[in-house]
């Protein structure tokens, strides 16, 4: 498994998405909100969370997309599924390689971009521990969705019914749970707690899925 | 008429020549010296010339960092505009070398722009009272931060030279159109950012007692940067001869 | 050890492919599957390798010490070689080759770490040299071979191996050839689906023919032949 | 071309999940930008046209990567490029049936969307406008960008860094114009026409630019 | 038509893998070039066929009407068919081939509509039912078999194939040699890389060697032999 991770990792850095364009992505990122929603600060500042999540959100669904169709097109998936490991591990594995070079940058970036966005330093911490607990949640469901879209051609509907009413909800909770750090009348608690539980139950489920779409894809 | 079409033939022949990269190393490593004893000698003179500048009344001595700040964006500006003129070169005259100066000087150029950010926003706290505002020519300028860190991740994920070349110009010259913005932001958004007070077409309006000492700054920065990018392109070359032997060796030449 | 196919069918897309197919092949044997494009071939050898299910008939698969016939465990040890190559472009021959020694051998590793090493495999398909060229570089003969090394770094006993030899000069044919004579010398078995004859002597022969008539069962939907 | 245009089409519907996957983006954006503004819904519809745009603009980013990859990897650019039709016609039908799976599904979703930013039905009308000529702007620069990636496996990211600071500009006269439409002293015409004459300025020189890299990528 | 190889010599990943290749072909010429694998018979067909620029020499063709040596227009009159197929696998056969077939022409079509129908050329491949099946359906043969399809539909003098009867099984390999005799006495020009003699009588023979020793020129940053 460590050699799968090694080369997860080794494959970003090398195929042009190293830890280093994570970080340039969100910066991209957050430097186009302010050209549409303006440059007023307080705006901004109350949109911070919003817009780091919608960030961390595009992050995965760009990288996500070729997460197994290209393994399938090279032959690897035929021998990934044919190991003795349980492919639901190595699919949380590839997830993980994959949150580590586009949801940790994030994470470690917000105090950065939270300067820039004035965004407190209460509001800072709040959005690093939602995003470091909510972001892996996105990408476990993601790969869901991209084991739906490469074992079913036609899949395409599927994984908006599919991923669709589990990636919202972990935005909301996300940033619902940001806004009550920073907003009195808000509870910061109970969305926090959801999101921790989002993450867990994604977390198991969500390899479990895709190796179940996955097998039934190499055929 | 003649004298001036042989000195072009002459300096035609003399940068074609350059396209060998034996010469062009032998040329780089009798220059490097001189040019590095020149920046040297410039910033030592600009800095004293700086710190004996007077107060300014409104600025007080915040009015340092302008020392420092103008010449580092001037220069991260100029630095893109040699990457165009060296993508031009890859395109259009197919010179050997502009590849190489390209990609020598996109991390100068990243380091002069990150330069400008961290000098304007020490400056910008005490003047504006915010590190940091989305103003159109901050903003611009931020921008270029972000094509010049594109360019390098470009120019490392592609590993065959030839082919990164191409893709290196080609995004280069697409990312031209932000020079200009940037520097017609001021004029056309209303900003909070100071608007060109030295280069201007028209008599600069800034003070002799400020504008010496900034120009010696500018000089000493650009010779700074000739003598980096030599380097680098020197570097560049050595790395790619690495390269290719290490493939040659990879496929068993002999 | 024993290896053992009982009167296998296979469908694939509501169409009967292979039917009522039957070996039994013991240490040290190989079955050449032969037939026309099309005919099956390699859809016999990735159910086999357990990629699909069959339709009809069971696999055995006699392994003194584990269990028989669960599919799981059968498949730990086959060495499946596809169509495809399973390598990354982008990675160097030695990254790719060692992500798959690594990532076979992390669980086997307590019957000790078998298989060669990665210079020897290299050695064995003479291409010792391009170690740390990126394997997207390498031309289409020189890809097949990095992957018949894959076969070499990590020891299974069983060999599935899909026309190993397309794209293969002679001279590296000869050298696959020898490398199967030697894997089942040593009792291992090998099973290849192949259009150009890969000169193993003693070889079982399968030939697979296509299938133009309706053989029932395909698919639970179709309409039953005749009556009832 | 006509086949071009008929198979890329085909491709995508039988394929693609490109067109519902920025659906789904578009409406991750737009459920998660209330919950920072708050419940105030005047400030909400203001806002809705910016996060309007900065929410399509995003969301075309989706299936730029594999524009031209697939081809590359199937060996189809080999002979696309061969053919004797000016390979940057060829790119722009290609560019042309990804925006009609892409952007146009999000022009078409505006009124829905509209409705849930509380978005006057002018507002929705000038939102679907200038989405209408600014999207395909998008589209076209964004071909540039795939086209200089196209042998990296995974670009998706990098692509997006590439492209996002270029289309700032689509993105401000896209916002303007709209706002322009919709509060009284801000001008439409002119922003828009600006929009314009980007998207027809893009139109031609995205597929040059993106026919000169293709050209020697194919080695 | 005449189709001249002066002196070529190709680049590739800074190592010089072609050197000082020549061949004259005439109208009714097939040229067949082997080699090891790794030699470079891709890459020279990928030169040849436009792809690769040539570190030396040059490339002559003498069409009766039109430009000599413009390499753009060269292009036009070549079928290439690579190691891959450029089929789409989600699309049917139908649509893949008419899909190539209505691009191809479509600028040709002053000269008539050329080529076969794609059911002739199905018909001729032998795969006259597949018209309607998913590409992705089709087996590694089959696939092979379409783009060979492929080259019927629409009618150009030369043929660059690169290993075209990989996969096929004996009787799609003859096919393919009838084909080919077709097309060169039809006055075609054919150029083929292959491991598996074609049998195509009379067809000159370009043997591609392995460099293994320094051939100069290989990258202008290389450091130069000796001195200066
Ligand atoms: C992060 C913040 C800042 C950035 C990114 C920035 C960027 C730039 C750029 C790009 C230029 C070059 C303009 C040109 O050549 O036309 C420039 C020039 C200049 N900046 Fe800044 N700046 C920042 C903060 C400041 C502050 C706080 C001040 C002082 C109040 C300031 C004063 C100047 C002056 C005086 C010039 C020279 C203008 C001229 O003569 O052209 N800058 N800055
Ligand atoms: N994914 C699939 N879905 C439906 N049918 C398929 C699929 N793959 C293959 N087939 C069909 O199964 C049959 C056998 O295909 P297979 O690939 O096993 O042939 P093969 O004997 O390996 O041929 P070749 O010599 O060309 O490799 C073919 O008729 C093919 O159309
Ligand atoms: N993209 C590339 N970059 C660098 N070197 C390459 C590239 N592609 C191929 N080569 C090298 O060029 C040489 C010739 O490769 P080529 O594919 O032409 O061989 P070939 O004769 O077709 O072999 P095969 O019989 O295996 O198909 C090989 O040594 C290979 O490593
Ligand atoms: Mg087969
Ligand atoms: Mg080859």
């Amino acid at each position: 498994m460590r050699a799968l991770l090694k080369r997860e990792l080794n494959l970003a850095l090398r195929a042009g998405s190293g830890a280093l364009t994570g970080l340039l992505f969100f910066l991209a990122v957050i430097t186009i909100f302010p050209f549409g929603i303006g440059p007023d600060l307080n705006a901004l500042s109350r949109l911070a969370p919003a817009i780091l999540w919608v960030g961390a959100l595009l992050a995965s669904l760009l990288g996500l997309e070729r997460l197994f169709s290209q393994e399938r097109e090279d032959g690897s998936l035929d021998l990934l599924v044919m190991q003795d490991h349980p492919l639901a591990l190595s699919i949380f594995i590839k997830c993980l390689a994959h949150w580590l070079v586009t949801g940790l940058p994030l994470v470690l970036a917000v105090p950065l971009f939270g300067i820039m966005l004035n965004l407190s330093p209460i509001g800072i911490g709040a959005v690093m521990v939602t995003l470091l607990v909510g972001t892996p949640a996105i990408t476990f469901i993601g790969a869901v969705g991209a084991a739906v879209t490469v074992s079913l051609p036609r899949g395409g509907l599927l994984i908006a019914i599919l991923v669709l009413p589990l990636v919202i909800p972990v935005l909301i909770f996300g940033v619902s749970a940001t806004n009550g750090a920073l907003f009195d009348p808000d509870p910061f608690t109970s969305p926090f707690l959801i999101l921790c539980a989002l993450s867990l139950f994604t977390m198991v489920l969500g390899p479990l899925a895709a190796s179940m779409m996955l097998r039934h894809s190499v055929e | 008429m003649n004298d001036v079409a042989t000195q072009k033939t002459g300096f035609w022949t003399w940068l074609t020549g350059l396209a060998n990269p034996t010469r062009f190393m032998g040329l780089a490593d009798r220059w490097i010296p001189w040019l590095a004893a020149i920046t040297t000698a410039l910033l030592a003179l600009g800095l004293w010339m700086s710190f004996n500048a007077p107060e300014d009344y409104q600025q007080g001595a915040t009015v340092l960092i302008m020392f420092i700040h103008v010449p580092t964006v001037w220069l991260a500006m100029f630095c893109y505009l040699v990457m165009s003129i060296s993508a031009l070169g890859t395109l259009v005259w197919r010179h050997p070398l502009s590849d190489v100066a390209l990609r020598a000087a996109a991390p100068i150029g990243a380091a002069f722009t990150l330069l400008g950010l961290i000098t304007g926003s020490l400056w910008g706290k005490p003047m504006w009272g915010a590190w940091w505002v989305w103003d159109a020519r901050l903003t611009s300028f931020l921008v270029l931060l972000i094509i010049y860190l594109g360019i390098i991740s470009l120019g490392r994920a592609l590993e065959e030279p030839t082919q990164a070349a191409k893709a290196l110009a080609i995004t280069t010259l697409v990312g031209f159109i932000n020079l200009p913005i940037i520097k017609f932001s001021v004029d056309w958004f209303e900003t909070l950012h100071q608007p060109a007070s030295v280069s201007r077409l028209a008599k600069p309006a800034m003070d002799v007692a400020f504008l010496y000492p900034l120009l010696t700054m500018a000089l000493a920065f650009s010779f700074l940067f000739a003598t980096l990018h030599l380097m680098n392109m020197r570097n560049e070359i050595l790395r790619r001869r690495i390269r290719s032997l290490k493939l040659r060796a990879a496929a068993g030449e002999r | 050890m024993k290896f053992e196919a009982k009167n296998i069918s296979i469908n694939r897309g509501a169409r009967r492919i292979i039917q009522s197919v039957n070996f039994a092949l013991n240490n040290g044997d190989a079955l050449i599957v032969t037939g026309e494009n099309g005919s099956g071939k390699s859809t016999l050898l990735r159910a086999l390798a357990g990629f699909l299910p069959f339709a009809e008939g069971s696999l055995f698969f006699d392994l003194p010490e584990e269990g028989k016939d669960d599919p799981l465990i059968i498949r730990e040890h086959i060495h499946y070689l596809g169509h495809q190559n399973g390598m990354k472009p982008a990675l160097s021959v030695r990254e790719n080759l060692e992500f798959w020694q690594g990532y076979s051998t992390a669980s086997n590793s307590d019957e000790g770490l078998d298989g060669m090493s990665l210079i020897e495999a290299l050695d064995f398909v003479e291409l010792p040299h391009v170690l740390e060229l990126p394997y997207g570089y390498l031309s289409t003969g020189m890809k097949r071979r990095v992957s018949i090394a894959k076969l070499l770094i990590t020891e299974k006993p069983i060999w599935i191996v899909d026309e190993p030899t397309a794209g293969l000069d002679a001279k590296s044919s000869a050298m696959f050839t020898d490398l199967c004579k030697d894997h089942c010398a040593n009792g291992g078995i090998l099973i290849a689906a192949t259009h150009l004859p890969l000169g193993i002597d003693g070889a079982k022969k399968l030939e697979v023919e296509q299938l133009y008539t309706f053989h029932g069962g395909g698919d639970l939907f179709d309409e039953p032949e005749s009556g009832s």
